[in-house]
Parts: structure tokens; sequence; C-alpha cells
């Protein structure tokens, strides 16, 4: 089981983001978080990347706990949130070669503009990362699940600010994630698209876990209710 | 369109050759393979820092323009008197890197904040004491570079003339005074950055903190201006370097439990 | 819990009794000293302070190691306890080290080793309280203000011999010789008792801590009940 | 005392310096016990 969470629950002051949550995913599975905004799908993402320590119950990733072995884990789990983790003032290659650097890869330009290439930066390599747009900024961070070759991918938002070209590019990763196996925890807004894409679903509400199914039929349920 | 394969087997054999452990073997984390980790991290987030420094020079020189204008005003309120001026020097000197160091060491790890990005670090996985101290150093470098200016302005305004042989023992005292300010400066700062009040709190926290270094450096600094007759420069300095160590192993062993998921 | 802290209770009292004894002796009992006169007396409530003062931020470290080790909010409140009780002490301290300054040196404020180590520790410790007080989540309050502390007492010695090097380059250091037997008693008594006083306020101060801690605990939400549409 | 600070002699009229010392540790004392008894009056009351 490549993510195993357990009476999962995070409290912030008085207030419960999280209570009671339970989710298993298998390798190669790909799980759609479903939910309203403040429903806790980012504290669920934080917490099973270890950011956040859960006030209760356990999250093991490949057998790892994120906080006893924070770097163990981290090895094995890549994060796209809404925030890009950029520094303005660098350039795209140079923000890639720190990351490749600290994830002790080869980090020359041979190895690392191809990739640039691929999410669709490969002109653009050595702009600074202050005048690229919110999708750019994404396209840049999708680098990271290509260099952390990880086993688990937690996505938050993944297709907010792309335009249609980048969300097919997004679509293709998540298709290549599952056939290499590696897990992903979707939460997305884009409901249709992200549950196309996934093979079951599970709807978050008041940070409890209402409703598990189909990806299509907790698309629905969220829809029906937010309507 | 995607010939990306991002669940292949870790690359087991880059990692090894850049010093950093096999990420799917726990007995490769041995004692050799971390200390090699930590120095390899430490240079990339110093050679980062640096970096971002440099792109943005205007900053450095904002917080020397600072410097000076307080060096000014140090003449101004002890009046123009120009023998008061010359003694108390060392005293004016180290209090504009004080005061200078606030503002810089603030701003080192608001960049982290700004965008998340120490986040981004430490989901990559990074030994925190590795970020501490390349941060660490980064600050230190940062300080060391107002010196140029600084001294020889002070030098100037309070006209104390030393000999040229004593720049350089100048510049390695300042040196050791921005290194002893650095340490408890960049735990603090990664702490405050993400409070509110960030601006009282670091100066707060700080001064009188390093007490210690700040007693050490006018001391130090003022035998090397006004003649050490009794020959206490040697103590003073390694009472510098004692302060020095205790804080950067002192701040480095917290450090990693002041960023550590909360 | 509350149960269980009523202890204090009896500290406190006997502290207080112990106190007006060794006060009583201390001002009326005991001779002028030979050179100072009746000034003397005031070591009595100076030392005592001084003592307790450094046992209190002695017990924070300690506090502050424990809630670091253990993440346990009973460790937190003694510290946060021990650290607004040590801050108390201490500026109680130097008012009367500075009263005492005043009358044998004929300055308010001498900088005399002791003096100045004591306001740079005050100092200090009020950072970690007002950091604290700056933080809202518990765990990293927690954390922070138990590193603030650990590195605030390991530097209380580091200025404490720096200021002493500074000073002695202008003068022997100069603070009262103690003692002859007839001013043991009063000094004892009083030492015991601002120890015992001092623990009491940090049981109470901690209790309030811990009280204000669990208050932020609020119970898991019940499961929800789903409505099926 | 280095006898350099502080002659031959005794100091006279040192009872008000005294006073002043012990009143301020009483009051001190005083005003941050009752300080404590309040505040455990009302726990959770932000102070």
């Amino acid at each position: 089981m490549t993510l195993r969470a357990s009476g999962l629950g995070r409290r912030f002051g008085k207030h419960w983001a999280l209570a009671r949550v339970d989710l298993e995913v298998a390798a190669g599975e790909v799980v759609l978080l479903a939910g309203a905004n403040g429903s806790g799908k980012t504290t669920l993402l934080r917490l099973v990347a270890g950011l956040v320590r859960p006030t209760k119950g356990t999250v093991s990733i490949c057998g790892i706990d994120p906080q006893r072995q924070p770097l163990e884990s981290r090895r094995k789990l890549s994060m796209i949130s809404h925030q890009a983790y950029l520094y303005p003032r660098l350039t795209a290659l140079e923000t890639t070669r720190i990351w490749a650097r600290l994830l002790g890869l080869p980090a020359s330009d041979v190895d690392l503009l191809p990739m640039l290439e691929e999410v669709g930066l490969g002109g653009r390599h050595n702009e600074s990362v202050a005048g690229f747009s919110a999708g750019m900024k994404k396209r840049l961070a999708f680098i990271r699940t290509r260099l952390e070759k990880p086993r688990l991918v937690l996505l938050d938002e993944p297709f907010s600010a792309l335009d249609a070209a980048g969300r097919r590019m997004v679509e293709g990763w998540i298709d290549g994630f599952r056939r290499s196996g590696t897990s992903v925890l979707l939460a997305s807004h884009t409901l249709a698209r992200a549950a196309r894409l996934a093979d079951r679903g599970i709807l978050l509400q008041q940070g409890q876990v209402a409703w598990r199914g189909k990806a299509e039929e907790v698309a629905a349920r969220l829809e029906a209710a937010s309507a | 369109m995607s010939t990306l394969h991002p669940g292949a087997a870790p690359a087991t054999t880059t990692a090894a050759t850049s010093g950093a452990p096999a990420p799917d073997d726990p007995a490769a984390r041995s004692t050799t393979s971390f200390f090699a980790t930590m120095l390899t991290q430490t240079l990339i987030v110093l050679r980062k820092d640096l970096l971002l420094e440099w792109r943005s020079r205007s900053r450095l020189v904002s917080v020397v323009l600072f410097g000076v204008v307080t060096l000014l005003l140090f003449s101004f309120a002890v009046g123009p008197d120009v023998r008061a001026l010359r003694e108390g020097t060392a005293g004016f000197l180290v209090l504009a890197l004080l005061l200078s160091s606030t503002l810089g060491l603030a701003e080192s790890f608001r960049l982290e904040q700004e965008q998340d990005a120490v986040e981004g670090l430490l989901l990559l996985p990074i030994e925190p004491v590795a970020l501490f101290y390349g941060k660490a150093l980064g600050n230190t470098i940062f300080l060391s570079l107002l010196a140029p200016i600084l001294i020889p302005v002070a030098l100037v305004l309070y006209s104390v003339e030393p000999a040229w042989s004593d720049f350089l023992r100048l510049f390695g005292l300042w040196l050791l005074t921005a290194a002893g300010l650095s340490a408890p400066g960049t735990l603090y700062s990664a702490m405050t950055s993400q409070l509110r009040s960030q601006d009282v709190l670091l100066p707060l926290l700080l001064f009188p903190l390093v007490v210690p270094v700040l007693l050490g450096a006018v001391k130090a600094l003022d035998l090397v201006l006004t003649g050490d007759a009794m020959g206490q420069l040697g103590s003073w300095t390694i009472m510098l370097l004692a302060f020095n160590l205790i804080y950067w192993s002192l701040c480095g062993i917290v450090f990693p439990r002041a960023i550590e998921a909360s | 819990m509350i149960e269980r802290l009523k202890w204090h209770h009896f500290v406190g009292l006997l502290g207080l009794a112990i106190v007006v004894a060794g006060t009583w002796i201390g001002l009326f009992v005991a001779p002028a000293e030979r050179h100072m006169g009746d000034v003397m007396r005031i070591m009595y409530v100076h030392v005592p302070s001084a003592w307790s003062a450094l046992l209190c931020f002695t017990f924070v470290f300690v506090a502050a190691v424990a809630s670091l080790w253990t993440s346990r909010k009973r460790w937190d409140a003694y510290m946060t306890g021990g650290i607004e009780v040590g801050c108390v002490l201490t500026a109680l301290l130097l008012v009367q080290g500075s009263i005492w300054a005043r009358a044998t040196w004929g300055v308010w404020w001498d900088w005399d080793v002791r003096l100045t180590t004591s306001l740079v520790m005050l100092l200090l410790f009020c950072g970690v309280l007002a950091l604290r007080s700056f933080i809202e989540e518990a765990n990293r309050r927690a954390t922070w203000s138990a590193i603030a502390a650990i590195v605030a007492f390991v530097d209380v010695p580091l200025v404490y011999f720096c200021v002493r090097w500074w000073r002695s380059l202008h003068q022997i250091q100069s603070s009262p010789e103690t003692v002859n037997s007839a001013m043991v008693l009063p000094l004892r008594l009083n030492a015991v008792a601002f120890l015992l006083i001092a623990i009491w306020m940090i049981a109470i101060r901690a209790r309030i801590e811990l009280a204000r801690l669990q208050a932020e605990d609020a119970p898991e939400p019940e499961p929800l009940a789903i409505e099926e549409r | 005392m280095s006898d350099a600070v502080m002659p031959e002699g005794v100091i006279a009229g040192g009872w008000s310096y005294v006073i002043a010392a012990y009143s301020v540790t009483a009051i001190g004392l005083s005003v941050y016990i009752w300080s404590l008894v309040s505040r455990s009056r009302k726990p959770g009351d932000e102070s």
C-alpha cells in the first residue's frame, strides 16, 4: 500500500480541520479528493506530505511515518501545491538545478534542459521566475515530479491557472504516473476533468469523509450539493 | 505528449555520485554519508543565497547606506567632539553592524517565506541542519560585505588613522562579529519571519542574546584602533571565537526543531 | 489535574511564614554590619531573590528541554510559569540592587557584573515571553518558546564571563563580602522562604497556563450524519 | 567592599534604603501573587 492513513485528524486552535479520515491508496491508483473550500482537502495533503503534524491518527507512506522519518518519506513523494515554491529572482533553469542538486541528481544543462523542454518552458529557461505567468510557474513546479521520481504524487488544484494545452499536459502526466505505478492523490475543483482521470473518489465535508466511491459519482454528489 | 516516467526506479547510482544517500536504503545513511550530504546541501543553500543576494544587489546597497547613516547619526549624537568620537569608534562601528544586521537577517528568511519556498526545500529531502548552516553562512558573508564601506567611513568620520597593517585585523574581527550575529540571527529570523511582528521581535530577541559578541567585538576593535598596550587582543579574539563556536553549534542543534512540522 | 496540584498552597504558606520570621530576624535581631551599617540588611532579600531567580531559570531550562523532548503540555506550562516568576524575581532583584548601589556607591546603577548580567538575563527571558505571546499555534508555541528559553539560558553564563572580563579592565569586581554567623541565619531562612514562594508562584502560574492550554483542546467533532439525497 | 570605593566608617541613615528595598520587594511580590490569583479565578482568560 503506497499510502495508508488511519483515524487522521488535525485541530487548528479549537477547529478540527480534519477528523476521522481513513484512506488507503494502492500503487498506481489515482484518487480524487473532492470537497468544498475549507472541507480539509489541503490539510489532508499537507498531513500526508508531513508538513503538518497530525493531532490524531497516523500516516504511512510505503510503510514510513512522515513525522518519524521526514527525509525518507519525502523521498517517496512529490507535492504540487498552489504555492509554486519558487524564488522570483532565480531563472527557471537555476531553480531546477537547485532542486536537482538537493536531490543528489546530475544537474548539468544537458540533464535539465530536456525537462524544461518537456514542460513547455524550453525557450524561457533563462528568464527569471518573477516574469512567469501562474501557468508557467505551475509547469515549472511539475518538474519536481520528474526529478523526484516519487511513489506518491500529491496534487493540490493542478489544473488551476493552466491553459487548455497545459491541462492536457497535466492529464498526460497523471496517466503516466498511473502507468508507472505511482499513486496520485488529486484535490481539484475542476471536477469533470479530474473525475475522468481518477480511479475512485472521496468526498470531504467539514473535514470528514462524507462519501467514497467512483470518481464520477463523487463529483456528481459534490456538484449536487453545491447546486 | 508526455515522455515522463515519474515512477521509474529511483536513480540510485546518480544519487551516490554526488554524496546523497541512496533513497531506498536506510542503511546507506551512515554517519559519513550524513556529513557528506549535509556538506553538499549546505553549499547548495549557500550558493543559492549568494545568487539571490547578487540578484538583489540593491538590498545590499541600501543596508550599507543604512549603516553609513547610523554612523553619521552617532557623530551628531556625540557632538563635534573629535576626541569623544575617536574613543567611541569601535562601539559605533559594532552598533552600526548590529542595526544593519537586523535588516539583512529579517530579509533573508522573508525571501524564503514569500512563495513558501522554504516549504518547497523541506519537501525535497534536505537536512534541516544544512539549511541552517547554508543560510547562516550566507548571512555571515552578507554582513561581512558591509565592512569595506562601513570601516573606512567610520575611520574618516571619527578621524581615526590605524596603520595599514591593522586593516586585516579589523576585517578579521568584523568577520567574527558578523558570524556571531548570524548564527542566532538566522535561528530567530527563521522563527520570527512567520509571525506578524517580526520587525519588533527579531531585535528584541537578538540584541540581549548577542551582548557577549558585542562586548567582545567592541573591546577587540577598540584595542586594534587605539593600541593594545597590554597585549589583550589575543584573548578577546579567542573569546569571540569561543562565543561563535557555542552559538553555531547550539543554534545548529535546535534549528531542525524550529522548522519542523507543527 | 487541579486536585493534584493542591500541594502548592502548603508550600506557599510555609514560605510566607518563614519569610516573616527571616525578615524579622534580619531587620531587628541581626547586628548591623561593620562598614555598611544597616544597609547590609538589604542583603537578606537581595541574595535570596538572586538565588531563587537563578534557580527559576535553571528550572526553566530543564522544563524547556523536557518540553522539547516529550512535547507534553505540562512541561510547556511549567516552563512558562518558571520564566514569568523568574522575570518578576529578577526585576525585584534589579530594583534592590539599584537601591544597594545608591546606598553604597552613591549611584543608582553601577556596571557591576551581577547587576549587568541580571539585567541582560531579564531582557532575554522577557523576549521569550514576548515571542510566546505572538504565536497562535499551540505546538509551534511550545517548541519555539522552549528553543528560545534554552538559547537564552545558555547565553547567561556567557554574558556573565564576558561582563566580568570587560569590567576587570577597570576595577576589581566589588560585591558584599559574606558574612558573619549572626547574619547567616536570616539569609538562610529567607533563601528557603523565597524558594518556596517561587515554587508556589510557578505552580499557580503553570496551572493557569495548563488550564488555558486545555481550553484549546476541543474534542473531535461527532461523525457526520450524511444526508442521503 | 573594596576600600577604594568604600572608605572607613559606617554608612549612616541606611534605614531608608533598607525600608525602600524591603517594601519594593513586598509590594512587587504581592502584586504579582494578586495577579496570579485573579488570573486563576477565570482560567482561559487571555491577559
